[in-house]
């Protein structure tokens, strides 16, 4: 039983990570339709820069603070000057670009900082059965997607982001600069995918400390179904609970493998994800 | 000392790819106004509209004055803010969406979120059936409420001119009549300027000042509108007979 | 190919097709005899292009039958008509862009070869003998159209017309016995559309045909019976002329002074 | 001039095609290539190579392998070289995938020609260019990995060990353990490959009927570490035999720390790297009024080379002389000195060989040497014991106020990979002065 | 009557006009598809034999290396190119090739190298029909999705069945080298490297063949617009379903073919950077032509070489060393999608039509 619980709360904390990120990815394919493969590198350089942040002052919700400001900067500057080109090209040009950029970034950060592993803290106390660490990245992202549901729902901004994305002539016929708005998608987005390497990276930074939750927070967004944001959490939470059980009483090998399994089967009965209201499609 | 017309569109044309879809079309409207554009289906009106607010690019050697100033090639988001506001084919409103929102949308350029309340009041008192529907997704509507949403978002932005392409598209004709009376109200009231899309030509004159009758991108025909229903030409250009 | 000796190739009987709450189309009913044109208009909205697409299967009627060839059709999916003889042409024409003119054509040809996958994969057996059936019937066709020397371009660096064109031999390519036309004069100049009408009379003779179309001249010249829908039911069925003279029909489509109209 | 040319490629396309129809798995005995040469040796190099992964998630334990044999190789052609020869050491990134392994070592031995190869990195990677470098004839020094294979000179001659094997020294782990905690309740938290796998074999020899849990991890799933500590937690065990690599040992002994989980740690040397894990775990002390060597300390381990926390041994102020003069930047680590001892000890097998090395010449150095350093325990490149360190001895870590470093709990101990018995292993080491590897 | 049987001669007289006029490229386009590829792969044979007899042993590997990345690509190509699913995940194809070998090899030593291969496009094609099954309701980026999982999920069966696949070490075995009657005339690696390119070749045939015609034509019909082919009367899912078992045959007879040259199959060999980088270098080279495959392959050989040869010129540090050629191929990646969306094929086409235009 207690091994249950541990194995519960340990999946709902990985959970909460890939739903960061599974989130990340969600807001961009809403924004552009692009699933953006760099987020990870993203994300994965603003972690750096975060820690280099903290290494010369010290403070850890500086670095923190730092890695949100440049994830959103680094968002801003993919959306301009890599996706905006290639948009209404075929969707493979931009998966390519994202793939180009998701090399180049890994590559960079191992060109500054090297490929070794880096002591990287935790934002909290990480001692205990469920730790403040572990509750501040539960917290974390919940205030985010509240915060995100707020933004949406409630302010003007949200208002443009939403009808700029779901139909961007009515957006433009309403005065809103469709352009301006997917790129402010595009940070925010990245933001939150910076949120997620914070609270993916520790213990250990490296430059490949985010490949593993770069596969899950993609299996979480189309889990979830892309078009929704509320489904990548929902994808994320039960995606990291899964493989938690499977890794506990299978074997931890077969983590992969579940995902794979566990998004078949998901895929063969709702092909748009869980949470995707099914659209008829036009002919 | 004439005041320049609201709309002046002199020597429009554009194309889609090897198209030509819209062909040295020139049009005056004047503050005030209710204007038909009329033709067959494929003649070019909804390109016209399009054009004319930003959405299409124009070919060289077009001009689209409002209100004397040249906004030619101007971008569509950049059009609402010279007073220009188009309701699409269809009222292309946002499904996913509240009734509300999208109202709101309407009106998210202009500053103040005091004047934007009161203006959502004012068009909810407008369309009834709209405010006891607020909070609903806007896709849920029927097809008369969905075109009064429509139409209320784009009264939102506080436009000079209103482009409307067919209003009465798949209603029936009893709302069609409701919507055309509110056109004329609206004119009797704010002064506002209205170029109308319509395929229902007779339906569409008796509510409009004047016309002008579009056939493969051209103008073929204009006058008042008396005078164009009873022209042959613009009987032949819609039914070929 | 000797033509159905069925008086009717296809038989459409109380189709209603709703939608959420909104009827689309209501207890509609239409007949096509082989060797004939039949013209399918109305304004805007009147529920054509959901008729279309009962007939080619895309949506499925809430109640009503289709009958092609004296088989009532259920459950038919789009790739399955094109082997009972029906083929269509497209509103926005939906030519393959990235593929030559020719070979959009010959895809329309494709269910008159008979190799089986197998040969598909290898090139043996019939592949060879397919392809040169194919390519020669393909090249006919644009010929017939007038449009042979375009056929190694890509659809989309050809003028409109020729466009037009390539669809039309890609829709008639592979012989249908029932030809479902979506608005073939639209973006078409004058002259085109003349052209355009020899030619629908020519292979109307061959085949039934079903035109969708707004342009009326086209309509009115070459159908030899036309049904007029509005808000989703026939209003007028006949020949030409009845529809010319149906005051109903003027009214659909020129509507009726809103002072003049008493709400019933 | 198609049709000579369609010929040739038909008479060619059926050759092959007949060739097809023959068993595909038969191989002739592969023999050994002619071994009477001096490829790679000029009159003033000797190019040899090695395959390490400098890129990709493997990257981050392994980096300073070949950091530490460079910098050594630098020292040494500092003074000199080998008879008067530069020693061009070449790593090739193969990021950990034998694909990639194979490739980079035909190259290497191709491409670049080298006199012979290096302490070759990990078991699934150089597992699959032994028969390679074999039948090539390029001897096949030093292999970094523990794993059984190398030990195999009837099959694989030019191929010698370099680490003690991870069953050896589990079996000298497990004994001390089942001799002084006769009443642990002992759980295993091992690495899912050769080195749990092979460590287990050893450890089940003397703890089996100890064992209270048994964990398996594997190297690409971090995030589930945190619920195997709590099962060993759950399930009682109060002293945790460890095969890990480094980080792993971390993340073992951080989420134990974190859970209020205490057990006495017994880890063996491949993921014991004392520098490396303060390293590792340097955040978690400071904020959290948890020192590291608190977390580390006690943690009993096994080691075969040098330490630098064994301030007093010659070799350790050695090579952290070295590191501080041609080392990359950071702190000298164990794994670092892995590499420097692999290249100090092949610099010397390398010097034995003569002043006209040939390969042959190298194979006979290594066979007839007696070595006596820089590692701990004897080792073994005889004629027909491949086998490289051939025991252990083991430390404990202890660190008390500012005092810390290595207490030896049991001297050298050798063994077989059998049910042999542990025996003492001392000998006399030589101090860096008295060893002959440069000019 | 009279005038389709004009209609028929046309074309044909067409055709007659035009040998006549191109004479031997005349003649050779008149060729039946079959034998046409059939002499163009013995040319390309020959050509690899002259290649590999004239250079070293490393040149031998790396240009087999080429072929069976291009047979990878080609199959994916077939797929992404020309039925325009997006797959991620080929190199999980890759992985089951290899271990079929692996397996064959193993167990039964005696099988002939023929059957061997056989049984890895077998096992592929099996895998690619469960998956192409499982996905073919799927769209887009759930597409994506779910192939992305595929290449990370599968290589974990190696590890769960360590005792029949060898865990995490993987499987090793050796492979007969060049026939002892040749001994001397050709050395082991450049035998393998004429077996992989005859393998390869064979595959290429067949996909050449099935691309150019019917089926091929059905799949691009399909990427163009999927309406329009429907009602052509071609059947899309199954379409897309033998897509994706061709691919998966091709993917897997990759992995078979790397196995045997290599003599090795290993988990960690079948990453979803792998996957990835196959789907990359499609796009390098180009979508909807098999040429595209083979700029497509070369690029994956010779850009991380370049690479690190670049890295070396510079004498750069060793982190920026060590990372450099991963930085190289990113970059290249994202100039030439944005420079030319089309791919290496693409600008080259361009080139060619441009040249011929003057």
């Amino acid at each position: 039983m207690n091994h249950f619980i541990d194995l519960t709360l340990n999946g709902i904390a990985n959970g909460a990570i890939y739903a960061a990120l599974g989130l990340s990815l969600v807001i961009i394919y809403q924004a552009t339709r692009v699933v953006n493969f760099a987020q990870p590198a993203l994300a994965l350089i603003a972690v750096y820069l975060a820690y280099a942040v903290y290494l010369a002052t010290g403070s850890y919700w500086t670095g923190f603070a730092v890695a949100l400001a440049s994830g959103t900067l680094m968002g801003v500057l993919a959306e301009r000057l890599l996706i905006r080109p290639v948009h209404g090209r075929s969707p493979l040009s931009a998966i390519i670009v994202t793939l180009g950029l998701l090399l180049a970034l890994q590559g960079a950060a191992g060109m500054v900082w090297g490929n070794g592993d880096y002591s990287f803290p935790y934002p909290m106390d990480f001692r205990g059965r469920f730790s403040p660490a572990g509750a501040f990245g539960l917290g974390a992202v919940a205030v985010v997607t509240l915060l995100l549901f707020a933004l949406y729902r409630f302010t003007p901004l949200g208002l443009r982001m939403r009808a700029a994305a779901l139909h961007p002539e009515s957006a433009r016929l309403s005065g809103v600069r469709v352009g301006l708005m997917l790129t402010a998608g595009w940070g925010i987005a990245s933001a939150i995918g910076a949120l997620a390497g914070m609270l993916a990276a520790p213990p250990f930074l490296s430059p490949n400390a985010l490949d593993a939750v770069f596969v899950y927070g993609i299996a979480a967004a189309v889990l979830g179904g892309l078009e929704s944001p509320f489904g990548a959490v929902a994808g994320g939470l039960l995606l990291g609970v899964g493989l938690s059980y499977v890794s506990g009483y299978a074997g931890p090998e077969l983590t992969t493998l579940a995902a794979l399994a566990i998004l078949v089967v998901v895929l063969s009965v709702r092909p748009d994800g869980l949470f995707t209201r099914p659209v008829a499609r036009k002919v | 000392m004439t005041e320049p017309p609201i709309l002046r569109i002199e020597n429009l044309s554009t194309r889609y790819g090897a198209v030509r879809a819209l062909r040295s079309v020139n049009m005056t409207v004047r503050r005030g106004e209710i204007c038909a554009v009329l033709g067959a289906n494929g003649a070019g009106k909804t390109t016209l509209l399009r054009t004319v607010s930003g959405l299409q690019p124009p070919d060289p050697g077009s001009r689209v004055l409002v209100d004397g100033t040249d906004v030619t090639r101007l971008p569509a988001e950049a059009m609402v803010r010279h007073g220009v506001a188009h309701v699409p084919e269809g009222g292309g409103v946002i499904a996913e969406l509240t009734v509300e929102e999208n109202m709101r949308l309407g009106g998210l350029w202009r500053a103040g979120r005091r004047e934007r309340g009161a203006k959502a009041a004012e068009m909810f008192e407008l369309f009834p059936p709209l405010a006891e529907r607020r909070t609903r997704h806007a896709g849920t509507l029927s097809g008369g409420e969905r075109q009064m949403l429509a139409i209320g978002r784009a009264l939102m932005a506080r436009p000079r001119v209103l482009l409307l392409d067919e209003p009465s598209l798949g209603l029936a004709p009893l709302i069609t009549r409701r919507i055309m009376r509110l056109l004329q109200d609206l004119r009797a009231g704010t002064g506002l300027t209205v170029v109308l899309v319509e395929q229902n030509a007779a339906g569409a004159l008796s509510v409009t000042d004047h016309g002008l009758v579009l056939s493969q991108g051209a103008v073929v025909a204009s006058g008042s509108s008396g005078e164009l229903l009873a022209d042959d030409r613009m009987r032949h250009a819609y039914l070929g007979f | 190919m000797a033509p159905t000796a069925l008086d009717h190739l296809l038989e459409v009987e109380g189709v209603t097709v709703r939608f959420g709450g909104l009827a689309a189309l209501s207890d509609v009913g239409l007949t096509i005899a082989p060797g004939t044109v039949a013209g399918l208009i109305g304004p805007n909205g009147a529920g054509k292009t959901t008729l279309f697409n009962v007939l080619s299967g895309v949506v499925r009627p809430q109640s009503g039958s289709i009958t092609l060839k004296g088989e009532r059709l259920r459950d038919h999916r789009p790739h399955q008509l094109a082997g009972l003889g029906v083929s269509r042409t497209f509103q926005g024409l939906n030519l393959f862009g990235h593929m030559s003119v020719l070979d959009n054509v010959i895809v329309g040809a494709d269910r008159l070869a008979r190799g089986g996958l197998p040969e598909m994969l290898t090139g043996l057996g019939r592949y060879q003998r397919d392809e040169r059936e194919l390519t020669a019937r393909a090249m006919a066709a644009l010929e017939e159209f007038g449009v042979a020397d375009t056929a190694h371009a890509l659809p989309g660096t050809l003028p409109y017309g020729v466009q037009k064109r390539v669809a039309l031999a890609r829709a008639l390519v592979s012989e249908p016995e029932l030809l479902l036309l979506d608005e073939p004069a639209s973006g078409l100049s004058g002259d085109d559309t003349a052209e355009l009408a020899a030619k629908i009379r020519g292979f109307g003779r061959r085949m039934g045909v079903m035109l969708v179309e707004h342009h009326m001249d086209l309509v009115m010249d070459v159908c030899d019976h036309i049904v007029v829908l509005n808000f989703g039911q026939v209003i007028c069925s006949g020949p030409p002329a009845v529809v010319q003279a149906d005051p109903a029909v003027a009214e659909a489509y020129l509507g009726t002074p809103a002072q003049e109209e008493n709400g019933d | 001039m198609r049709k000579p040319t369609a010929a040739l490629a038909g008479a060619l396309a059926l050759a092959l095609l007949a060739t097809s129809c023959s068993g595909a798995g038969q191989t002739e005995g592969g023999g050994v290539g002619d071994l009477d040469v001096s490829t790679g040796v000029t009159d003033d190099t000797v190019v040899i190579g090695t395959h390490q992964p400098l890129t990709g998630p493997a990257s981050a334990g392994y980096l300073s392998i070949s950091q530490g044999a460079t910098a050594m190789f630098d020292y040494i052609n500092a003074q000199g070289g080998v008879h008067g020869r530069r020693i061009d050491y070449r790593v090739q990134d193969d990021v950990y995938d034998p694909t990639q392994t194979i490739e980079v070592t035909q190259e290497l031995v191709m491409g670049e020609e080298i006199f012979a190869m290096l302490g070759g990195l990990g078991t699934p990677t150089h597992s699959k260019v032994v028969d390679y470098l074999n039948e090539e004839g390029v001897p096949d020094v030093f292999v970094s990995s523990g794993a059984l294979m190398w030990n195999n000179p009837e099959e694989y001659p030019l191929t010698y060990g370099y680490q003690v094997d991870y069953t050896k020294e589990a079996k000298i782990l497990g004994q001390y353990v089942a001799e002084n905690f006769p009443d642990a309740k002992v759980g295993y938290f091992y690495q899912n490959d050769d080195v749990g796998t092979d460590s287990q074999a050893g450890l089940d020899q003397y703890l089996a009927d100890m064992v209270v849990s048994d964990q398996r991890y594997e190297a690409t799933a971090p995030e589930a570490v945190a619920t195997q500590i709590a099962a060993l937690k759950e399930d009682g065990a109060d002293l945790v035999v460890c095969a890990c690599i480094p980080s792993f040992t971390a993340l073992g002994v951080l989420n134990a720390a974190g859970q209020d989980y205490h057990p006495q740690w017994v880890v063996s040397s491949i993921g014991s790297d004392v520098p490396t894990l303060k390293n590792l775990l340097r955040e978690f002390g400071e904020s959290d009024e948890l020192p590291v060597e608190a977390m580390l300390n006690g943690m009993i381990t096994s080691g075969y080379l040098p330490a630098t926390n064994m301030e007093d041994d010659p070799w350790t102020r050695f090579y952290q002389e070295v590191h501080e003069e041609y080392g990359a930047e950071g702190e000298l680590t164990n794994t670092t000195i892995y590499g420097m001892v692999q290249a100090t000890m092949f610099a010397r097998a390398l010097k034995a060989a003569g002043p006209e090395p040939t390969r042959q010449g190298l194979v006979d150095a290594l066979e007839s040497m007696e070595w006596n350093g820089p590692g701990v325990v004897p080792f073994a490149s005889s004629a027909d014991d491949h086998g490289g360190y051939a025991g252990a001895l083991i430390n404990q870590y202890v660190a008390e106020g500012d005092e810390e470093g290595l207490e030896e709990l049991q001297g050298p101990m050798v063994t077989d990979r059998e049910g042999g018995d542990i025996t003492e292993g001392a000998f006399d080491r030589a101090t860096p002065e008295e060893y002959d590897f440069h000019d | 009557m009279a005038s389709s049987l004009r209609r028929k001669q046309a074309p044909a007289a067409a055709t007659a006009r035009a040998s006549a006029r191109r004479g031997p490229a005349g003649l050779w386009n008149s060729l039946p598809v079959l034998p046409r590829h059939l002499l163009a792969a013995l040319a390309a044979l020959a050509l690899v034999a002259v290649l590999t007899s004239v250079t070293d042993g490393l040149t031998a590997l790396r240009v087999a290396n080429v072929g069976y990345y291009l047979l990878a690509v080609a199959g994916l190509q077939l797929l992404v190119g020309f039925s325009g699913q997006i797959s991620l995940g080929n190199g999980a194809f890759m992985f089951i090739g290899a271990y079929t070998t692996a397996l064959m090899v193993l167990y039964t030593p005696m099988a002939p190298l023929a059957v061997v291969m056989l049984a890895a496009v077998a096992a592929g094609c099996l895998a690619g029909m469960l998956v192409g099954a499982a996905t073919a309701r799927l769209h887009g980026p759930y597409l994506a999705g779910a192939t992305l999982a595929l290449a990370v999920g599968l290589p974990a069966v190696a590890l769960r069945f360590p005792d029949l696949l060898g865990g995490s070490n993987g499987l090793f075995f050796s492979l007969r080298g060049a026939p002892p009657a040749l001994s001397g005339l050709v050395s082991d690696s450049q035998w393998k490297a004429l077996v992989v390119w005859f393998v390869v070749l064979l595959a290429l045939v067949v996909l050449a063949t099935t691309s150019r015609g019917r089926l091929g034509r059905r799949m691009r019909a399909i990427r163009d617009d999927e309406a329009a082919a429907a009602t052509a009367g071609i059947p899309v899912g199954r379409t897309k379903v033998v897509a994706f078992v061709i691919s998966a045959g091709c993917g897997s007879l990759a992995g078979a073919c790397q196995a045997y040259l290599l003599g090795t199959a290993t988990p960690s060999s079948f990453t979803l950077a792998l996957s990835l980088s196959l789907l990359a270098a499609l796009v390098l080279g180009g979508l909807g032509s098999l040429w595209g495959a083979l700029w497509g392959a070369l690029a994956l050989v010779y850009l991380e070489l370049a690479g690190e040869e670049l890295a070396h010129a510079m004498g750069l540090g060793s982190n920026v060393a060590n990372n450099a050629p991963v930085v190289f191929f990113g970059v290249i990646l994202i100039v030439i999608v944005m420079a030319w969306p089309l791919g290496v094929q693409g600008a080259l086409s361009r080139l060619g039509r441009s040249l011929r235009g003057r």
